[in-house]
């Protein structure tokens, strides 16, 4: 295997992915090309597949068939803690914090992936947190609550601490499964801000939100899926106005808003 | 002094090696793992030891290597077949384990002893030999509980499925305590045997797996200092009760039972708490401050519902 | 065929033990590790109260089941409750309960030998006698058929009030959720003491028609049942009712076609080995739920 | 009829909530809003006993209700959607809503759960399968379903849109709306202001655990701060 | 060093008898043999005050240090350890389970102190010099069950016993079978059952479809009442022949059922041996009740221990120890009849107890 250093054209790529429970059809032949730098979005009705395409692309749950590719290597048969180490972040849609470690720790294990060993170091002296956790609780707004244990945290709070974790590892691509859920307008919009950021220095994200708004702000590219597929594809202004979206997905508010 | 500590001897070495046993519980145990596997271990340690002792006069060390070498093997092999089980119905296969040990003991003829077991196991093992292993031990598992080690351990047991989406060999680390586990359980086995010089196979029973869990849970089971603390405690307490004569083992229950109750992250949990409030330092992190009452209603507002002072959020 | 009418009666036994046991761990999410012993100390009052007073064996069964029944209550409202009230997080209060069990069982187990000096006892006093029909080859006791339809009848009745009363799936939620199943406005108390209760009367009972059977138990018999029925509610997988009885009877049937046809010395390795098998291939028994757990 | 008097609720030495107060009547929506932490979630935590209150009062018809064990709130008709959904996910779909039905009759329980099942079609699609399959939004169906099974006098949400796509959150508040036009008095924290604002009667704002704003939705809407901090600058604007 | 002064003239040495002579008593008091260690304390119990009071040592009296060690080997070992650190203390009583004994006994080897046992039936509980046993193997009187054989004119025999218990295995597998076959008696089953088997039914049928003329149940305490009842109700009606745990009233509970089972034993309180019948007497008064074979052989074990100290005549632990094995050369007369001794370990006649639907009995041959 010789690694030709020419950068793949796109960070992730999913083709024809399925994923079957039994009769369910959760994911149904859906794919998407993911570019480096780019945030893009998937927009969908309740239960038509969304995280369980994250959770696919992520090889926590198996492929019924389809094709995963990392930088344009296929990867769908590896196992999920490879990915992390190739530079693949994500959050997910439920709190999952662990309860015995502190924020700081919380988002420190984020890190450690960088330090697969750990440094002897860190084990013998004292465990300073790296300059990438602490730049990842500046940018989340954490510093306050640092040293508070996640069952003290209002839900809002817990879900800054999920996304900074998964800064912490300073990821190549970021996956996040509605980020801002429980989130209010203004914070919404402090965390778009900073995914908008993150992007500037190049991190590539993929998002599924349910907050359209910020999606038509935030995301460069849109996919909607529903019962597992794919329905529309393309600038988000192109997306929203589709009218299969429209019906199945945003409702009369929204037409009447574009 | 000197008298006391020889007359006490068994017990000063019965606590290492309950300590040991303890460990090989709650080692699996801080990764998620319910294996009693160790307790397993214990009764192939101590036959292996007795075997090569009273078969080939081994020096102490070699026996007591040999019983961690092989138990650990049989410990990762262990470790593969049971990949699939989890929670109480590992514990189940676990406890299979050790029973069809002890009923291996009682079948194995010539090499076992059968039912009457093996005795004569005369080593050159001392009191010294023991603690200097447990204090090795309870050093390396210090160094697993700080740190990036502890942060991963944390996330095996609490989270599987995230720790691999964060990086972490959840599979190799499951493998890895049991075959510690095995090697600890072994190691206390051996040395037991050596230093009583007997094993017999009603020694590896049901009882001993209860033992060795609830001095984990009582002690603490997120720490070697609370295993160590349990091994004091269940090894020291029935002497000490001794005296309350006939109603002892009614005691001893009692005992338990109000640990159990109030002590819910052991006897360790509730010393460091403890600690924690004499030095003022409560878990949380500094309360909320008091609000600025004298704000302009408007700006005050403002400010908290944009959560532009997130000084105030906590 | 008689070997397998004494295997069913022997799994029965074990399906009496271990169903309350079952019926408390699946639902209200409580191991009780006492129920060995308040199995024992059940029949143990009996025996004593049937010194004195000549009882006939449905007197011995209600004076079983009550004692067995106020043990559990007292195990429930002094011990778990109190655990779960200053840990209310079910999952992490689990060891705290396993362990209180196994202290609320030395205590009743100490109180036992201490009376019965580990010498065994047996209802020799009561006014019910043993008596063996002969059907054909068979032979079959009295006692053997009470507890037949006892621990069928029993299973049934609990399985079809865990499946469609209320209260049942009432409990059921209490095992998934506490917090929950208050706002739905189940009275938690009340349903664990209840279900303890009831898991209590059948351990009494189970002890009482043991104690007939074998003619006669000791101290230390409680505990050689609660590993057999632990066993027996694993391999048949937790919180199935169907689960139990079948876990039961395939345990029994191994124990007795080892005892009869190898040898007995392999009985419980050849058991365990089952077990440890049957979850190499069914990781959660063979009725066990599914963890519906999802990313 | 509903009512909070200056509720205190402490986690130790913190203290989430010092003195809010809200209430709702019946057929009326009140709606909490604040930023995270701001002690929603404990304030109706509280009121369904699931925290101890440190003072103040919660009162139902006029009847204090405080310190009463939750399941006794749910007897006398108050119920709460908690926050995060929290279905029972072993259990099926039906089960979920049958244990909603708990305190009341056999009945009335198959009633309502029709009425359920009208509303949310893909529940009766998926009433056979355990709830924790769901995907999230319809998690969040079930939860809302659920409370409405023991057919309460008043109702706490703790943001039902939570996780909703845009139709289903329509379709839910709209079902907010004329469950409380059904005369349920409702209490809902709900961060989708703009959506919230439009359905509520009443609004209360809370920050930092003590209440910043009360008044009449309308009001609320005028008020720049509420508007600018929850719906955005973009909504002054327009 | 050791003066062996003759008896009764204990201070003519500069040796000699100190007031007291203390002894540590490790006893399994509770737990799930505490019938045996309640039991052979009645009987250490009367040894001392017969020998306190009838002067047996002078002016010296034995004092009885009674330790629980339950069912804890580790606690037992334990005790031996302080019994030997604590210089006070002449000699170990041990106690009745093998394994706490086989872990006494190196500590009792290297710490150079004296040690009885009663039961601890196991191999290897004896080692070395200084331990001593006054329960003998059953294996060594069990050939008197042959004539008893012969009179029921006895063919075939089914054998069952527990597997999980030594002395138990023992008896099944190697000296039980050798003492029927050498009676011209054939064995047709020989099943074993382990140390928590409950219920004998599946095993009982099995049995009595084999039709043997006696069944040998080779079993721990209480499995014996359950595995005879259950072969009675199964319709068995053949000879049942036990070992000495059918004996300390483990039958009560079988009743009726439990009638004409018979054991060799190595003690019976109603045996005819007069040393036997003194015993009975004694403890009789003493606690108003029939001594059991526990009881005879603390009763031996404290007298065993006597006689060797004062052939001693001296406290000192190793002076004791020779004295003991003086004492055992010659052998005595005991609770459980004659004793004489090999390799540390007591040798009985035996007697044929009975159990006859509500008490035990001996059973005399020929006179029926
Ligand atoms: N493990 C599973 N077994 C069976 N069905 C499943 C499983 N996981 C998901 N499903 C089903 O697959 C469908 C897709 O679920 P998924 O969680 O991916 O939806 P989603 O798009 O993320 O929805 P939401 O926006 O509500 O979170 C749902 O109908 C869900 O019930
Ligand atoms: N168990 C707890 N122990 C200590 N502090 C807690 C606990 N739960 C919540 N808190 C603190 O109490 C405050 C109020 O939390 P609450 O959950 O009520 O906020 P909220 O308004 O519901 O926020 P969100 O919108 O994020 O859900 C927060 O500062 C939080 O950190
Ligand atoms: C006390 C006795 C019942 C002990 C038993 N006979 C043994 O040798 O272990
Ligand atoms: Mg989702
Ligand atoms: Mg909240």
């Amino acid at each position: 295997m010789t690694t030709t250093e020419t950068a793949a054209p796109y960070v992730l790529e999913a083709e024809d992915v399925a994923v079957h429970y039994g009769g369910i059809k959760a994911v149904d032949g859906f794919g998407l090309r993911l570019p480096p730098g780019k945030i893009y979005g998937i927009l969908g009705p309740n239960g038509s597949g969304k995280s369980t395409f994250l959770a696919a692309v992520t090889r926590l749950v198996p492929l019924t068939r389809g094709r995963l590719l990392l930088d344009g290597k296929e990867y769908h048969s590896e196992p999920p803690m490879k990915l992390a180490r190739k530079g693949l972040a994500r959050t997910f849609q439920t709190v999952r914090l662990l309860p015995e470690l502190t924020v700081l720790q919380n988002v420190q294990l984020g890190a450690d992936i960088n330090d697969p060993r750990g440094r002897l170091r860190s084990w013998l002296g004292r465990d300073r947190p790296s300059e990438a956790v602490e730049e990842a609780i500046e940018r989340t707004g954490l510093g306050d609550v640092r040293n508070a244990w996640p069952t003290e945290l209002s839900y809002g709070m817990a879900r800054r601490v999920e996304i900074a974790r998964a800064l912490a590892a300073r990821p190549r691509l970021l996956l996040l499964d509605e980020p801002t859920a429980g989130m209010n307008h203004s914070e919404r919009q402090e965390v778009s801000e900073l995914m908008q950021k993150l992007r500037d220095e190049g991190l590539a994200q993929l998002i599924v939100e349910h907050d359209v708004q910020m999606m038509v702000d935030t995301c460069d590219h849109l996919v909607a899926m529903n019962f597992g597929s794919l329905v529309a594809e393309g600038s988000p202004q192109e997306v929203v106005s589709h009218p299969a979206v429209q019906e199945a997905y945003l409702g009369k508010r929204w037409r009447s808003h574009a | 002094m000197i008298g006391w500590y020889e007359a006490n001897i068994v017990l000063i070495e019965a606590t290492f090696l309950n300590f040991l046993l303890a460990l090989s519980i709650q080692v699996p145990l801080r990764v998620g793992v319910f294996s009693f596997a160790g307790v397993g271990s214990y009764g192939l340690g101590a036959y292996t030891a007795a075997i090569l002792t009273i078969r080939y006069d081994v020096p102490a060390f070699v026996a007591i290597g040999a019983a961690v070498v092989f138990a650990s093997v049989v410990g990762y092999l262990f470790s593969l077949i049971v990949a699939r089980l989890n929670g109480l119905y590992l514990a189940m296969a676990t406890i299979a384990f050790v029973l069809i040990i002890s009923v291996l003991a009682t079948n194995g003829g010539e090499l076992t002893g059968g039912a009457n077991g093996l005795y004569g196991a005369l080593s050159d093992l001392t009191t010294g030999g023991v603690v200097a292993v447990c204090v090795v031990v309870a050093f390396l598992l210090a160094l697993t509980e700080r740190g990036p080690l502890r942060r991963r351990i944390e996330a095996v047991r609490e989270d599987p499925e995230l720790s691999m989406s964060m990086g972490i060999g959840v599979v190799t680390v499951r493998q890895l305590a049991f075959t510690v586990s095995g090697a600890l359980g072994a190691c206390a086995g051996a040395m037991n045997a050596l230093l009583r010089t007997t094993v017999s196979p009603e020694e590896i029973n049901f009882h001993l797996i209860v033992l060795a869990l609830t001095m984990v849970i009582i002690g603490g089971s997120r720490s070697w200092m609370g295993a160590f603390i349990g091994a004091v405690i269940f090894t020291w307490l029935p002497s000490m009760l001794a005296t309350t004569g006939r109603w002892q083992d009614v005691v001893y229950g009692l005992i338990i039972i109000l640990a159990a109750i109030f002590m819910p992250t052991g006897l360790l949990g509730l010393v460091q708490s403890l600690y924690q409030k004499l030095r003022g330092r409560s878990r949380t992190a500094a309360p909320a401050e008091p609000p600025a009452e004298e704000a302009v209603e408007e700006r005050a507002m403002l400010q908290a519902l944009s959560g532009e002072s997130k000084e105030g959020v906590r | 065929m008689e070997i397998l009418i004494n295997a069913v009666t022997l799994g029965s036994l074990y399906l009496l033990f271990a169903l309350g046991m079952s019926v408390a761990w699946g639902t209200i999410g409580i191991l009780n590790f006492a129920h060995g012993s308040t199995f024992m100390f059940s029949a143990m009052v009996a025996y004593y109260t049937v010194q004195m007073v000549a009882l006939p064996m449905w007197a011995m069964i209600l004076l079983g089941a009550a004692v067995g029944m106020v043990l559990s209550v007292l195990t429930q409202a002094l011990i778990f409750n109190f655990i779960l009230r200053r840990n209310p997080d079910l999952l992490k209060a689990e060891m705290q309960i396993v362990v209180g069990g196994i202290g609320a069982a030395s205590v009743l187990l100490a109180i036992a030998q201490h009376y019965t000096k580990s010498v065994p006892f047996g209802f020799s006093a009561s006014t019910f006698k043993t008596t063996t029909y002969q059907l054909g080859a068979i032979h079959i006791s009295n006692v053997q058929l009470v507890i037949l339809v006892a621990a069928f009848g029993l299973a049934g009745l609990a399985a079809w009030w865990l499946k469609s009363a209320r209260a049942g799936l009432a409990l059921r939620a209490i095992g998934v959720n506490p917090e929950v199943a208050s706002l739905m406005g189940v009275d938690r108390g009340r349903m664990a003491l209840g279900t303890m209760a009831a898991a209590g009367a059948l351990a009494g009972t189970a002890g009482i028609l043991l104690t007939y059977y074998l003619g006669s138990i000791a101290a230390e018999t409680g505990d050689s049942f609660l590993i057999s029925a632990f066993a027996a509610i694993i391999l048949g997988g937790i919180g199935s009712v169907i689960g139990v009885v079948v876990g039961s009877m395939i345990l029994a049937l191994a124990e007795t076609l080892v005892v009869t046809q190898l040898s007995g010395t392999w009985a419980s390795a050849v058991a365990f080995g089952l077990i440890f098998v049957v979850l190499l291939f069914l990781p959660r028994g063979i009725f066990g739920r599914k963890e519906v757990r999802r990313t | 009829m509903l009512e909070i008097r200056d509720l205190h609720v402490s986690y130790g030495k913190i203290e989430a909530v010092r003195g809010v107060s809200a209430s709702a009547s019946p057929g009326r929506i009140t709606l909490v809003l604040g930023a995270n932490g701001a002690g929603k979630t404990t304030t109706l935590r509280a009121a369904m006993g699931l925290l101890p209150v440190r003072s103040g009062e919660v009162l139902l018809d006029g009847k204090p209700i405080t310190g009463r064990p939750t399941h006794r709130i749910v007897r006398d008709g108050l119920v709460l959607v908690p926050e995060g959904r929290q279905v029972f996910a072993p259990l099926t779909v039906e089960e979920n809503l049958i244990l909603g039905g708990y305190t009341v009759s056999k009945e009335k329980a198959a009633e309502t759960m029709e009425q359920v099942y009208e509303m949310f079609p893909i529940l009766k699609e998926r009433r056979n399968g355990p709830a924790g399959l769901l995907s999230g939004g319809e998690q969040q169906m079930l939860a809302f379903g659920r409370a409405l099974m023991s057919s309460p006098r008043a109702m706490m949400l703790d943001e039902p849109s939570m996780g909703l796509a845009p139709t289903m959150v329509e379709s839910v508040l709209s079902s907010v709306r004329s469950i409380a036009d059904s005369g349920i008095a409702l209490l809902m924290v709900e961060q989708n202001a703009e959506m919230g604002l439009e359905i509520a009667d009443d609004v209360v704002v809370v920050a930092r655990g003590e209440v910043v704003f009360s008044g009449p939705a309308e009001q609320a809407r005028q008020n720049s701060s509420v508007v600018r901090a929850f719906l955005g600058e973009a909504a002054l604007s327009s | 060093a050791c003066g062996t002064n003759e008896a009764g003239e204990s201070s003519s040495t500069g040796e000699g008898l100190p007031d007291t002579i203390k002894i540590m008593s490790i006893k399994e008091m509770t737990g799930p043999v505490s019938f045996a260690g309640e039991n052979s304390t009645k009987g250490i119990d009367l040894a001392v005050e017969q020998i306190n009071e009838q002067g047996f040592l002078g002016d010296t009296k034995l004092e009885i240090d009674l330790k629980d060690a339950s069912d804890s080997t580790q606690e037992a070992a334990s005790l031996a350890t302080q019994a030997v650190s604590d210089k006070s203390y002449s000699a170990i009583l041990g106690p009745g389970l093998s394994s706490q004994a086989s872990a006494i006994s190196p500590i009792a080897e290297k710490g150079e102190i004296p040690v009885i046992y009663y039961q601890a039936g196991s191999d290897g509980v004896l080692v070395g010099d200084y331990t001593y046993r006054v329960t003998a193997p059953a294996a060594s009187y069990y050939h008197i069950i042959g004539d008893y054989l012969a009179e029921k004119k006895v063919k075939t025999a089914a054998v069952l016993y527990t597997s999980g218990n030594p002395t138990l295995t023992e008896l099944g597998e190697k000296a039980v079978p050798g003492v029927i076959e050498e009676n011209g008696v054939t064995i047709k089953r020989s099943d074993t059952v382990s140390n928590d088997t409950q219920d004998f039914t599946a095993v009982t049928s099995e049995i009595i479809k084999a039709d043997p003329d006696a069944v040998f149940l080779l079993l721990l305490g209480p499995q014996n009442p359950r595995a005879v009842s259950q072969l009675k109700q199964k319709g068995y009606d053949g000879e049942i022949i036990g070992m000495t745990t059918m004996g300390a009233g483990n039958l009560e509970t079988a009743g009726e059922d439990a009638a004409g089972v018979v054991w060799p034993s190595n003690f019976s309180a109603r045996s005819e041996v007069p040393s036997t019948q003194e015993f009975v007497k004694a403890y009789e008064e003493k606690y108003g009740e029939l001594p059991n074979n526990y009881a005879a052989e603390g009763y031996d074990a404290v007298w065993l221990l006597a006689r060797g100290i004062k052939e001693a005549n001296s406290a000192d632990r190793v002076a004791i120890r020779e004295g003991i094995a003086k004492v055992a050369a010659e052998g005595f007369d005991g609770a459980q009849g004659p004793l004489s001794f090999e390799n540390n370990d007591v040798r009985v006649e035996g007697v044929i107890a009975s159990w006859n639907g509500s008490e035990e009995v001996v059973v005399t041959l020929g006179d029926d």
